[in-house]
C-alpha cells in the first residue's frame, strides 16, 4: 500500500509540473499586469518599469516560471503582488474555509442523495421514482448562482432566520452554532448539483445491484428483505458511488467559485476570482497548483477509499 | 400423503412490458423424503421458475396464479412472507447455477455461513462460527478456519459452489433445489461436486430436486425424472425407465442429440430441428408439435393431457399414450424439416 | 500669488479633551474589496478608505471638495513654494508615542527611497526627481526641514496653489510609526509584517484584523486626538452589492462605503422603502467617460457625432431614474473647476450622422467599444450608447474586458473606444494629467501641444483664478475636440441604518469617530 | 526467446506431406500488469511450448478444462494474439511474423467460429452486410455478385433468405451460430478453428450445428481444429485428439487412442468425470482428481498435472515428462504413461 | 466460396428452422426509437428540444421586435405590447429569450460538436493503437482532468477575451478528455469482443474495423454522454455570464439575461427579468437531460 501510494504520487510529478507549465503559459498569455493595474497618473513611467522589473514581469516567460519553480521547491510560494502578503499565508487562510464548505456539501449531497437513489430504485417505475428523478434533474439544471441569490432571498432577507452571507458574525466570536449557521445556504446550494447527479447514479447502482444472483442467495437463505437491501445491496450498491465522488472534486472546486462569491464565503473559489481580477499571478498560480493536487489526492485518495471498501480490489 | 413436496398444478406467470407472460403452466409433481428429483430440459422451459415458485422467490414481478405446493403436507402457497422466510434456508434451501455471482463479494465467507446460521438456528458467536467452520469441513474445505474469513474473489468456482453447498445445508434443510448447480464447472470440478451431493445425501437424507440440461448429470445422480418443454411437464418416470424407454418424442429427441462416448459414432446426430416457441406465442394444441416429426392434426390442435401410463410414467403426448385419432401420424407442414 | 493661507481646526481644539469608551460596533458594506492596508502604497479606492479609517493625512477633503485640517492644525506658505505645517500638538501615535516631525521625515524618506514600492509620487518636491524618488546617493529630501518636533517645512520645485499642495501632499500622504519600522530596510519594507498588521497608526480607529475579501475590523482608538471614538468597534465589511442591498435590510450593514459600496440603481427604490434605513443622494460623483483613441478615432468629427449621437438623456431619465447629471467631461457640475459656459452637446442622431458624412466616415467599418465589466449601469449604459450608435447606422462591437485588462488596453491605445472612470480629487489636475503624452497613462493618446501647455499652466499656475481660467479652457478644448465625454455622472446612494448617527456619503470617513450607535 | 523442452519431435511428427498447420514450441504469454506503471509483474503461461500437426481434411479435436489456453492456441494460430514463442507454419509457410498486411490474403484460408453466439456477430450489422463485408474486402465478389453468394451461404447453413436483413440480436442462439459458420465460410476458407461453437447452445440445438459442422467439412473439404471442453462434442466431431492441461498438450492420438486406450492419467479423468447418460453406469469405478487446476501465471513445477494426479511419484513433481509418442503417433507427456 | 459446391450443399441444406417466432426485423434505429418513445418524459424532453430548435431557426419571424434595441420603457413588467416587458434597458424580453435560444443552443451544441469529435477520434486511436500513444494521451488526459474545470476556464476566457468563439473553444478545450477516456474505455472493451476478433481475422483493414466494428458499439454511451454535454455547456456559459465572463453584449444569452437577478429588488420585484431567462435553462436542461435518460436506456444493449 505504501509503496503503491508512493508510485501514485510519483506519477503526480509530472502531471503537476505539465500543469503548471500551461497554467504558467495561459496566466502569462492575459494581457494586462498588476503594474499597469495601479499606475497613478503622477507615477511616471521610469517607476512602473522599475516596479515591473522589480516584481521580475520584465523576464522572459520561461526564466519567469523557473524562478516561480524555484521558489516554490523551497516551499516559497512568493508574495502576492497586490497586497505583498505571502501567498502562502493568503492561500493558507482560504484552504478550510474551502473545505470545510466543500465537506459539508458533500455529506449534504450524499445525505440526500443516498437514501433518495435508493428509494427511487426500489420503488422503479412508481410515482415516487418519478418525483424523486425529476427532483434529481432540477437540481443538476438549476444554475448555482440562482439558487444561491433565490436561497438569500427567501431565507435571509424575507424570512430573516439565516445569514445572508459571510462566515460569521461580525462582533463577537459567534461560535461553532454561528458558523453552521453561516454555511447551510452554501452548502445547500453547492449540495444540490451534486446530490441531483448523485441520486441518480446511486438510483442506476442500486437498480445494477438489485438485478444481482447474491441477492437472490441471500433471500433463498431466509433474509428479511429489509436487510436484503440495507446489508446486502447498499454496499455494493455504493461502492461505484465512491468514485464518483471523487469526481466532484474538480466541480467542487469550480461551484466553489461562483458560490462562495455569493455568499461572500473567504474561501480558494474567492480568492480565484479576486487574484484574477487583480491580475495576481504568484496567487493565480499558486491556486490552480494547489486546486490541481486537491484533484489528484482526491483521485488517489478515492482509489484507495475504495480498495479498503470494495475487498476485491486490492492496491499496492 | 407422506411426501416431502407436493407440487400441483401450479402456474406461474410473470408481468413485463409486453404483458403477461406464463412461465410454469400446470406442473404437478410429488417429491419422497431423501428422494432426488431431476428436471431436465431446453434453456427457458420453465425449470428454474418451477424451484423459484417453490421459494417464493418470483420477485415482485412473478406470482403464483394457480395450484399449490405443499410442504410436509403444509400448503406454503398462501403463507405470509414471514412464515415463508422461516421456511427459507432451514426447511427448504437452494443452490444456484454460477457460483461466481451467487455469493455476496462484499461480505466474507464466514459471515455469509454464519447469517444463515444465526437466523434458523438460534445459535450465536462461537457456536455459530463454530458450525459454520464444520460446514465447511463438511463439504471438503481445506483450512475452513482460514476461508471463513476470506472473500469470495479469492476462491475458484469449484470452491465457492461448495460454499454455497455448505450455506444451503448449515440449516440441515429436509429439501435442497440444485439450479444447475455445475453448468459453471469444469467437468472433473462438477464430478467433484457431484461426488460431494452424493455423499451428503446419504449422511443427511435430504431430498434433492437437481434442475439440469445435461442428461449426463441426471443419470448420475437422479432417483426419478422430470422432462420440461416450454413450461409444461411432458414426461415423468423414474430414471432408469427413462433412459430405456423415452416415450415422449421430446425426451427421444434430446437422447438422440447426445454424442454418447461409448459405443459407435454416428454418422449424425438425431436432432430436433427448430426452436422452442416464445412463451408469449404458443402454438395451440401440443406444445411441442411445431418440431415433432410425429405430429398429427390433433396434436395441433388439441393439446394432450399429462397421463399416466402405469408406475409413475407420464407422459403428455397423444401418440404416447395411444390415441386413435393420432395413431397414424400426419406430417403437419410445419415438421416436416428434416434434420440434418 | 503668494498671499498667506491658513486653515485651522477648531474643533480640534475643543473637543480633543473629551475622551471616554466608546461602545456599539457599526459596520460599513463595501462592494470592492480593499487590498492593502499598506499606507503608503493603497493600490486602489477601496484601500485607501480602508487605510484612512486608521490613518488620518495631514488634510482631508469635506463634501464641498474643500480642506479640512486634520493631522496639521494649519498649513501656511508666503509664497506658494515653501509651505510651513504645523502638527496638532495632541497628535499621538495609538500606542502613545508622540507624532512628530520626525514620523514625517521618515516617511517621506521612504516614499522617496527608490527600493520603495509607492504610488505616491512627489515629483513637485525639491530635491527629488521626475519619479518622485531620490537620486542615487542622497539620502535626505532637500525639500524637507524639520522646524521643530511639531513643525516643518516643504519645498517645491516651482510655486502650486494651495488646493494643488493639498491634494497631492496634505490629504494624500498617510505617515509610518519610524518608531515602529527605523529598522526596516527600504527595499523589505513593502514586505514587511508591519504592512500586514498595521496595528501602530495614528488615525480616528486601531487595526485589529483584515480578513481577506471579508472584513477590516477596527477598534477605536482611545487616544486619538480629536477625541476618543463613540463607537466601540468599527467594521468594513466586503460583500457584493446585492448582498448590501439585503444586509442593509437585515440590519448587518449599518451605512454603504462612499463610491467602494456602490448600491445599484434597479435598488435605489428598493433602499429607500426600507424602514430601517435613511438614504439620500450624494452630491458628488464621477463623470463616466467615453475615450477615444484618438490616434485610430482621428477626426474630432467623428467623435463629436459620436457624442451626439448618444441619447444621454435616456440614460440619466431612464435608466438612473432621474439621479443624475449630463456633462460633456471629466467634472461634474459640482467641481469648482467646471465650466458652466459649456453646454453638452444635446442628443441630435440626425446631425451626428450628417456630420459623420460631412467626414467621410466609413458606416461599414466596426467599431470595436471595450468596456469593463464590475460596475452594472456603467454597463448597462455602455449598451445603450452602442445601441444607440448602431441606430444612425454605425457597426459596433462591443468588447467586454475585466478592469486590468481593459487598463492595459487603454495604457497601451490598443483599443478604438472605451470606458473608463477617472476618479477626480479636489484638484482637477488629477484628472487632466491624464490629456499629456508625459503621463504614463494617456489613455487617449492625444499630443497637441496647445492641450499640454494649457494642462501645464493649469498645474502650475498658482493663482486660482488664473488657474480656473486655464482648466475652463482644457474643458473647452476637450468640448472641441472630444478625445473624451462623459456618459452620464450619477448620483450616488448613501444607506444608513437609523441606529446610526453619523454623516454618511463622500466625506464619511473623515468624522467617523464622531458615529453612535444606539443598539 | 522462451526455453521449452526440446522433445524428440522427429519420432513424433512425420512431416507429411498433407500437413496443413503446424505448430511447433508454440508459446503465448500474457503479460500480468500490476500498479500503475504498469510493469510486467510475471506471466500468464497460456499455452506454453505446444507443438502439433494439423492435416488437410481431418478434424483435431482439442480438450482440456477451462483456463488451460485452448482459445489462446486458436487465436494465436490465426495471428488475433501474438505468440510469445515457438513457430506456426500454414503448408509449409512460417506465418509467425507475417505482419497485418502480409497476414491478409492468408485470411481467407484460415477462419474462425467462435463460442459466444451473441458476442461474435456485430450487432449494428445486417446479416446481409456481415457476409457481404469480407467478400468484398477480399475482391471475392462484386457488388453485383455479392448478393447471390449471400444467398449461397444462407442455404448453405439452413437459414432462410428472407432473413437477411435482419440484425443478429433478432435471431436464436443456433441461428446465430449459423450465420457465424456462414461469415466463415464466406472467405471459402481451408481451415477453421471451431472455438467450443456448440457449448453455449442447448442440447437439441447442439446436435443440429454439430450436424452442419460436419456436412460442411464433407462437403467442402474443410480441416477443422475443433475446441472443445467437453468430450461428448469432440468424439462425434474428430478424427484425432488433443489434450490439453495447463497450456501443454499432454495426450494427443486418434479418436480410437484417446477414447479406447488413453494414455495420460489426466485423459482418464477427464474420460470418467464426463457423465454418462446411462443411470446403469453410475455405480462405475471412478477416479475423481482432487483440486482446482493451478494458475497458469504460475504453473506447478515437473509434470504440470502432479499435483491432482493420483499416480504422481516424486520424478513427476521434479522431471517434465516429455510427449512421447508410440509407434502409431498416439503420443502422452507422462513418465508412467498406461 | 466456389459456388457449385455450394450449390450442391444449399439443396441438402435447406431448413428452415421451424416456428421461428421473432417479430418483424426491425432497424437498429426503429428499434432504438421504439424504445424511447416508451419513455414520455424523454418523449416530452424531445419535443421541447425540437421546439427549441424551431424557435431558434425561425427567430427573425417570431421576435415582435429587434432584440438588442430599446424599444420601451426600462424595466417594464409584461404588457400586450411587450409580452414578457421589458429589461433593464428597455429591450423585449421575448425578443432576447428568443435571441438567446439561438446563442444558448449554439454554445451548448457546438461545444459538443467539437469535443465529442475530437475526443471520440482520440479516444479511438489511443485505444486501438495502444502503447505509447495510449500512455501519452492518458497522461494528457490526467492533466487536463486534474485542472478544476470552472477556475481554468475563467482564467482562460479572462485571457483570450469572453466572445462566444472562446467560451465554445474553451468549454471544448477541457471537457474532450473525459470523452476520449470513455471511447477509450469502450473501445478496450470491444476490442475483446468477438466481433472484432472476427472482422480482424476475416482480414478487414484497421480503418474500416475501428469504423464499422468498433465505432458504433462506442457510438451510445458518447450519444448519452453529448446529450449531457450540452447542458453542462449551457449551465456553464450561464455560470460565466454570471461572473461577467459569458457571451458579451449584447448578445443576450439565457445566461446573461438570468444573471440580471443579481439584484434582490429585481428577484423580489421583477420576475419578468429574469424568470423567462431561469424557466429556459431549467427547462432545456432538464429537457436535454431527459432524452439523454432516455436515450440511454433505449440505447442499452442490455434491455
Ligand atoms: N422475472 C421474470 N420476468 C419475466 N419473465 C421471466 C422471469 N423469470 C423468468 N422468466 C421467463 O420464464 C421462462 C422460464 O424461465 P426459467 O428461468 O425457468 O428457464 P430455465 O428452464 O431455468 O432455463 P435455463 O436453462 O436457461 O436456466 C423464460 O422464458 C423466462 O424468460
Ligand atoms: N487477453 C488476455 N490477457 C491476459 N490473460 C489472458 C487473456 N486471455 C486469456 N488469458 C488467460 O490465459 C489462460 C488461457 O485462456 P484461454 O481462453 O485460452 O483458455 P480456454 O482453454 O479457452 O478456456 P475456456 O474453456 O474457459 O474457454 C487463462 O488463464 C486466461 O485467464
Ligand atoms: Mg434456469
Ligand atoms: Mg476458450
Amino acid at each position: 500500500m505504501v509503496t503503491y501510494i508512493a508510485r501514485r504520487l510519483l506519477i503526480f510529478i509530472p502531471v503537476l509540473l505539465g500543469i503548471t507549465i500551461i497554467n504558467f503559459i495561459i496566466v502569462n498569455m492575459a494581457p494586462g499586469n498588476p503594474v499597469d493595474m495601479y499606475i497613478d497618473p503622477n507615477m511616471s513611467p521610469e517607476i512602473a518599469e522599475a516596479k515591473k522589473e522589480a516584481l521580475g514581469l520584465n523576464d522572459p516567460l520561461f526564466v519567469q516560471y523557473i524562478k516561480w519553480l524555484g521558489t516554490l521547491l523551497t516551499g516559497d510560494l512568493g508574495y502576492s503582488m497586490s497586497s505583498y502578503a505571502p501567498v502562502a499565508r493568503l492561500v493558507g487562510e482560504r484552504i478550510m474555509p474551502t473545505v470545510t464548505l466543500g465537506l459539508a456539501a458533500l455529506v449534504l449531497a450524499l445525505l440526500i442523495a443516498v437514501p433518495l437513489g435508493i428509494i427511487s430504485a426500489l420503488k422503479q417505475n412508481t410515482k415516487i421514482d418519478y418525483l424523486v428523478t425529476g427532483l434529481s434533474f432540477i437540481g443538476t439544471s438549476i444554475p448555482n448562482f440562482f439558487l444561491g441569490l433565490a436561497l438569500i432571498y427567501i431565507f435571509a432577507v424575507n424570512l430573516g432566520i439565516l445569514p445572508t452571507g459571510g462566515m460569521q458574525k461580525l462582533g463577537g466570536d459567534g461560535g461553532f452554532g454561528d458558523r453552521i449557521l453561516h454555511m447551510i445556504l452554501p452548502a445547500i446550494v453547492l449540495a444540490t448539483g451534486i446530490a441531483g447527479r448523485k441520486v441518480r447514479y446511486v438510483r442506476a447502482s442500486m437498480l445494477e445491484v438489485l438485478k444481482q444472483d447474491y441477492l437472490r442467495t441471500a433471500r433463498s437463505k431466509g433474509v428479511h428483505e429489509f436487510w436484503v437491501t440495507n446489508k446486502h445491496a447498499l454496499r455494493n450498491a455504493l461502492l461505484p458511488v465512491i468514485t464518483v465522488v471523487g469526481l466532484e472534486i474538480p466541480i467542487l472546486l469550480g461551484g466553489a467559485i461562483i458560490t462562495e462569491q455569493i455568499f461572500q464565503w473567504p474561501g480558494i473559489g474567492q480568492l480565484t476570482l479576486q487574484s484574477m481580477m487583480s491580475r495576481d499571478y504568484p496567487t493565480i498560480m499558486a491556486l490552480n497548483l494547489i486546486a490541481a493536487i486537491a484533484v489528484l489526492g482526491a483521485n488517489l485518495l478515492t482509489d484507495i477509499l475504495y480498495s479498503a471498501a470494495d475487498p476485491r480490489i486490492k492496491v499496492g | 400423503m407422506n411426501d416431502l413436496l407436493e407440487v400441483d398444478g401450479i402456474e406461474t406467470v410473470f408481468r413485463t412490458e409486453r404483458g403477461e407472460v406464463t412461465s410454469v403452466d400446470g406442473v404437478s409433481f410429488r417429491l419422497k423424503a431423501g428422494e432426488t428429483l431431476g428436471i431436465v430440459g431446453e434453456s427457458g422451459c420453465g425449470k428454474s421458475v418451477t424451484s423459484l415458485s417453490i421459494m417464493r422467490l418470483l420477485g415482485k414481478t412473478g406470482s403464483i396464479r394457480k395450484g399449490e405446493i405443499r410442504l410436509n403436507g403444509r400448503n406454503i402457497t398462501g403463507l405470509a412472507e414471514s412464515a415463508m422466510r422461516q421456511i427459507r434456508g432451514s426447511e427448504v434451501s437452494m443452490i444456484f447455477q454460477d457460483p461466481m455471482t451467487s455469493l455476496n463479494p462484499v461480505f466474507t465467507i464466514g459471515s455469509q455461513l454464519v447469517e444463515s446460521i444465526m437466523l434458523h438456528l438460534n445459535v450465536k458467536g462461537k457456536t455459530a462460527r463454530n458450525h459454520a467452520i464444520d460446514m465447511l469441513r463438511k463439504v471438503g474445505i481445506s483450512r475452513p478456519e482460514e476461508i471463513m474469513d476470506e472473500y469470495p474473489h479469492k476462491l475458484s468456482g469449484g470452491m465457492r459452489q461448495r460454499v454455497m453447498i455448505a450455506i444451503a445445508l448449515a440449516c440441515e434443510p429436509k429439501l435442497l433445489i440444485a439450479d444447475e448447480p455445475t453448468t459453471a464447472l469444469d467437468v472433473t470440478i462438477q464430478a467433484q461436486i457431484l461426488d460431494l451431493m452424493k455423499k451428503l445425501r446419504e449422511e443427511t437424507g435430504t431430498a434433492i430436486m437437481l434442475i439440469t440440461h445435461d442428461l449426463g448429470v441426471v443419470a448420475e445422480m437422479a432417483d426419478r425424472v422430470i422432462v420440461m418443454y416450454a413450461g409444461q411437464v411432458v414426461e415423468e418416470a423414474d430414471v432408469f425407465t427413462l433412459f430405456d424407454k423415452p416415450l415422449h418424442p421430446y425426451t427421444t429427441g434430446l437422447m438422440g442429440s447426445i454424442p454418447h462416448l461409448d459405443g459407435d459414432d454416428e454418422e449424425t446426430l438425431a436432432s430436433i430441428p427448430g426452436t422452442v416457441p416464445p412463451l408469449q406465442n404458443m402454438p395451440p394444441g401440443c406444445r411441442f408439435h411445431t418440431r415433432c416429426p410425429l405430429a398429427t392434426e390433433k396434436c395441433c390442435a388439441e393439446a394432450p393431457p399429462l397421463l399416466d401410463l402405469g408406475e409413475g410414467h407420464r407422459v403428455r403426448c397423444w401418440v404416447a399414450q395411444g390415441d386413435s385419432e393420432a395413431a397414424s401420424p400426419v406430417p403437419v407442414s410445419s415438421a416436416k424439416g428434416v434434420t440434418t | 500669488g503668494g498671499s498667506g493661507y491658513t486653515t485651522t481646526n477648531e474643533a480640534a481644539a475643543t473637543e480633543a479633551s473629551s475622551s471616554s469608551s466608546g461602545s456599539g460596533t457599526a459596520v460599513i458594506g463595501i462592494v470592492n474589496p480593499p487590498t492593502t492596508l499598506n499606507p503608503i502604497n493603497p493600490n486602489d479606492t477601496a484601500s485607501t478608505q480602508a487605510i484612512s479609517i486608521m490613518n488620518d493625512s495631514l488634510m482631508v477633503v469635506n463634501d464641498k471638495l474643500e480642506f479640512d485640517p486634520r493631522l496639521a492644525e494649519s498649513i501656511e506658505t508666503e509664497d506658494n513654494q515653501t509651505f510651513t505645517i504645523h502638527l496638532q500638538d495632541k497628535a499621538v501615535w495609538n500606542d502613545g508615542t508622540d507624532f512628530t516631525s520626525e514620523d514625517v521625515e521618515y516617511t517621506l524618506g521612504m516614499i522617496a527611497a527608490p527600493a520603495v514600492t509607492t504610488n505616491i509620487n512627489l515629483s513637485f518636491i525639491e530635491g527629488l526627481n521626475d519619479s518622485g524618488k531620490l537620486e542615487e546617493g542622497q539620502t535626505a529630501i532637500s525639500g524637507f526641514a524639520a522646524v521643530d518636533d511639531k513643525t516643518f517645512t516643504i519645498t517645491t520645485k516651482y510655486p502650486v496653489e494651495i488646493t494643488y499642495f493639498n491634494d497631492n501632499f496634505s490629504g494624500k500622504v498617510r505617515f509610518l510609526p519610524r518608531h515602529v519600522l527605523k529598522d526596516t530596510a527600504p527595499a523589505d519594507l513593502d514586505k514587511s509584517p508591519y504592512m500586514q498588521n498595521p496595528t501602530v497608526s495614528i488615525g480616528q480607529f486601531s487595526f485589529v484584523k483584515f480578513a481577506k475579501d471579508q472584513y477590516v475590523q477596527y477598534k477605536a482608538n482611545e487616544s486619538y486626538y480629536l477625541g476618543a471614538p463613540k463607537l466601540a468597534e468599527l467594521y468594513v465589511k466586503i460583500l457584493t452589492a446585492p448582498n448590501m442591498v439585503a444586509q442593509l435590510q437585515t440590519g448587518e450593514v449599518d451605512a454603504n462605503m462612499d463610491r467602494t459600496g456602490l448600491i445599484p440603481v434597479e435598488d435605489f427604490e428598493k433602499v429607500s422603502n426600507m424602514t430601517n434605513v435613511t438614504s439620500s443622494f450624494s452630491p458628488i460623483s464621477t463623470p463616466v467617460s467615453v475615450m477615444f483613441n484618438v490616434q485610430k478615432m482621428t477626426d474630432p468629427k467623428v467623435r463629436q457625432a459620436l457624442e451626439m449621437a448618444v441619447n444621454r438623456p435616456q440614460i440619466v431619465d431612464k435608466l438612473l431614474k432621474g439621479n443624475g447629471e449630463i456633462v460633456d467631461n471629466m467634472l461634474p457640475s459640482t467641481h469648482p473647476f467646471y465650466n458652466s459656459s459649456i453646454e453638452p452637446y444635446a442628443y441630435d442622431p440626425d446631425a451626428a450622422k450628417k456630420l459623420l458624412e460631412e467626414a467621410g466616415w466609413d458606416f461599414g467599418q466596426v467599431i470595436h467599444f471595450s468596456i469593463p465589466v464590475g460596475n452594472k449601469v456603467r454597463e448597462q449604459a455602455s449598451e445603450l450608447v452602442a445601441a444607440d450608435w448602431k441606430a444612425i447606422g454605425l457597426q459596433v462591437e462591443i468588447q467586454k474586458f475585466d478592469f486590468p485588462t481593459l487598463l492595459q488596453k487603454l495604457v497601451s491605445n490598443d483599443y478604438e473606444v472605451g470606458v473608463v472612470t477617472i476618479p477626480y480629487t479636489a484638484d482637477p489636475s488629477s484628472v487632466f494629467n491624464y490629456f499629456t503624452p508625459a503621463s504614463a497613462m494617456n489613455f487617449t493618446g492625444i499630443d497637441d501641444p496647445e492641450l499640454t501647455a494649457l494642462i501645464e499652466k493649469g498645474a502650475k499656475e498658482t493663482d486660482t483664478a488664473a488657474r480656473k481660467e486655464a482648466y475652463n479652457q482644457v474643458q473647452q478644448y476637450f468640448h472641441e475636440n472630444v478625445p473624451q465625454f462623459a456618459m452620464y455622472v450619477d448620483n450616488l446612494m448613501s444607506a444608513q441604518s437609523n441606529s446610526l448617527t453619523g454623516k454618511v456619503g463622500p466625506d464619511m470617513l473623515n468624522n467617523v469617530y464622531l458615529w453612535e450607535k444606539s443598539e | 526467446m522462451i526455453e521449452f523442452e526440446e522433445m524428440p519431435m522427429a519420432a513424433v511428427r512425420p512431416d507429411t506431406a498433407d500437413t496443413l498447420l503446424r505448430l511447433d514450441g508454440l508459446t503465448t504469454y500474457y503479460p500480468i500488469r500490476k500498479g500503475l506503471l504498469g510493469r510486467v509483474k510475471g506471466h500468464v503461461k497460456a499455452v506454453d511450448g505446444v507443438s502439433l500437426d494439423i492435416r488437410e481434411g481431418e478434424t483435431l479435436g482439442l480438450v482440456g478444462e477451462s483456463g488451460c489456453g485452448k482459445s489462446t492456441i486458436g487465436r494465436t494460430i490465426l495471428r488475433l494474439e501474438e505468440s510469445t514463442g515457438g513457430q506456426i507454419s500454414y503448408r509449409g509457410e512460417d506465418i509467425t511474423r507475417y505482419s497485418i498486411s502480409k497476414m491478409r490474403p492468408l485470411r481467407t484460408e484460415m477462419q474462425m467460429i467462435f463460442q459466444d453466439p451473441f458476442s461474435s456477430l456485430n450487432p449494428w450489422m445486417r446479416v446481409r452486410d456481415i457476409l457481404k463485408e469480407p467478400m468484398l474486402a477480399h475482391g471475392k465478389a462484386t457488388a453485383a455478385t455479392a448478393e447471390a453468394e449471400v444467398d449461397r451461404l444462407l442455404d448453405a447453413v439452413g437459414i432462410p433468405r428472407s432473413y437477411k436483413d435482419r440484425y443478429a440480436h433478432e435471431f436464436s442462439g443456433g441461428q446465430r451460430q449459423r450465420i457465424g459458420i456462414a461469415r466463415a465460410l464466406s472467405l471459402n476458407p481451408k481451415f477453421i478453428v471451431c472455438d467450443e461453437p456448440v457449448s453455449a447452445l442447448d442440447v437439441s440445438i447442439q446436435a443440429q450445428v454439430l450436424n452442419l459442422l460436419k456436412q460442411l467439412q464433407k462437403d467442402l473439404g474443410l480441416t477443422y481444429l475443433f475446441i472443445a471442453h467437453g468430450l461428448g462434442a469432440v468424439k462425434y466431431i474428430s478424427t484425432r485428439i488433443a489434450v490439453m492441461y495447463l497450456g501443454k498438450v499432454v495426450e494427443i492420438g486418434t479418436k480410437e487412442d484417446i477414447f479406447r486406450n488413453p494414455k495420460h492419467p489426466y485423459t482418464r479423468v477427464l474420460l470418467n468425470a464426463y457423465p454418462v447418460p446411462n443411470p446403469r453406469l453410475r455405480g462405475r469405478e471412478k477416479i475423481v482428481v482432487q483440486g482446482d487446476v493451478p494458475s497458469p501465471a504460475n504453473p506447478p513445477s515437473g509434470c504440470r498435472f502432479h499435483t491432482r494426479c493420483p499416480f504422481a511419484q516424486e520424478l513427476c513433481r521434479q522431471e517434465e515428462p516429455p510427449l512421447a509418442a508410440d509407434a502409431s503417433g498416439h503420443a502422452a507427456a507422462c513418465h508412467f504413461a498406461f | 466460396m466456389s459456388s457449385t459446391k455450394l450449390q450442391a450443399l444449399s439443396s441438402a441444406n435447406v431448413q428452415t428452422p421451424a416456428n421461428v417466432q421473432i417479430e418483424h426485423s426491425e432497424s437498429r434505429f426503429r428499434q432504438v426509437s421504439r424504445r424511447f418513445s416508451k419513455n414520455k418524459m424523454a418523449v416530452a424532453g424531445l419535443i421541447f428540444c425540437i421546439l427549441l430548435f424551431a424557435v431558434g431557426l425561425f427567430a427573425p419571424l417570431l421576435q415582435p421586435y429587434p432584440p438588442d434595441q430599446v424599444t420601451g420603457d426600462f424595466s417594464a413588467p409584461p404588457s400586450s405590447a411587450h409580452w414578457l416587458g421589458t429589461d433593464q434597458i428597455g429591450r423585449d424580453v421575448l425578443s432576447r429569450l428568443i435571441s438567446a435560444a439561438q446563442v444558448s443552443l449554439l454554445v451548448g451544441f457546438a461545444t459538443v460538436a467539437i469535443y465529442v469529435a475530437f475526443g471520440t477520434v482520440v479516444g479511438l486511436l489511443s485505444a486501438y493503437y495502444g502503447g505509447w500513444i495510449d500512455t501519452l494521451v492518458m497522461r494528457i488526459t490526467d492533466m487536463f482532468m486534474a485542472f478544476p474545470f470552472m477556475m481554468v476556464i475563467l482564467v482562460v476566457v479572462s485571457v483570450v477575451g469572453p466572445s462566444l468563439f472562446t467560451i465554445i473553444a474553451v468549454l471544448a478545450l477541457f471537457s474532450w478528455p473525459s470523452i476520449a477516456r470513455l471511447v477509450r474505455g469502450s473501445v478496450l472493451s470491444l476490442k475483446q469482443a468477438d466481433h472484432v476478433r472476427a472482422a480482424v481475422s476475416l482480414g478487414l483493414k484497421t480503418p474500416r474495423i475501428i469504423r464499422q466494428h468498433i465505432f458504433p458499439g462506442a457510438l451510445a454511451p458518447i450519444i448519452v454522454n453529448a446529450t449531457f454535454g450540452v447542458a453542462s455547456a449551457i449551465l456553464t456559459e450561464s455560470g460565466l455570464s454570471f461572473l461577467g465572463m459569458g457571451v458579451q453584449p449584447p448578445t443576450a444569452s439565457w445566461g446573461n439575461m438570468l444573471s440580471e437577478a443579481q439584484s434582490i429588488s429585481v428577484l423580489s420585484g421583477q420576475p419578468w427579468l429574469w424568470l423567462p431567462a431561469g424557466m429556459a435553462i431549467l427547462l432545456t436542461v432538464l429537457a436535454i437531460n431527459f432524452v439523454g435518460d432516455g436515450l440511454r436506456d433505449a440505447l442499452d444493449p442490455k434491455q
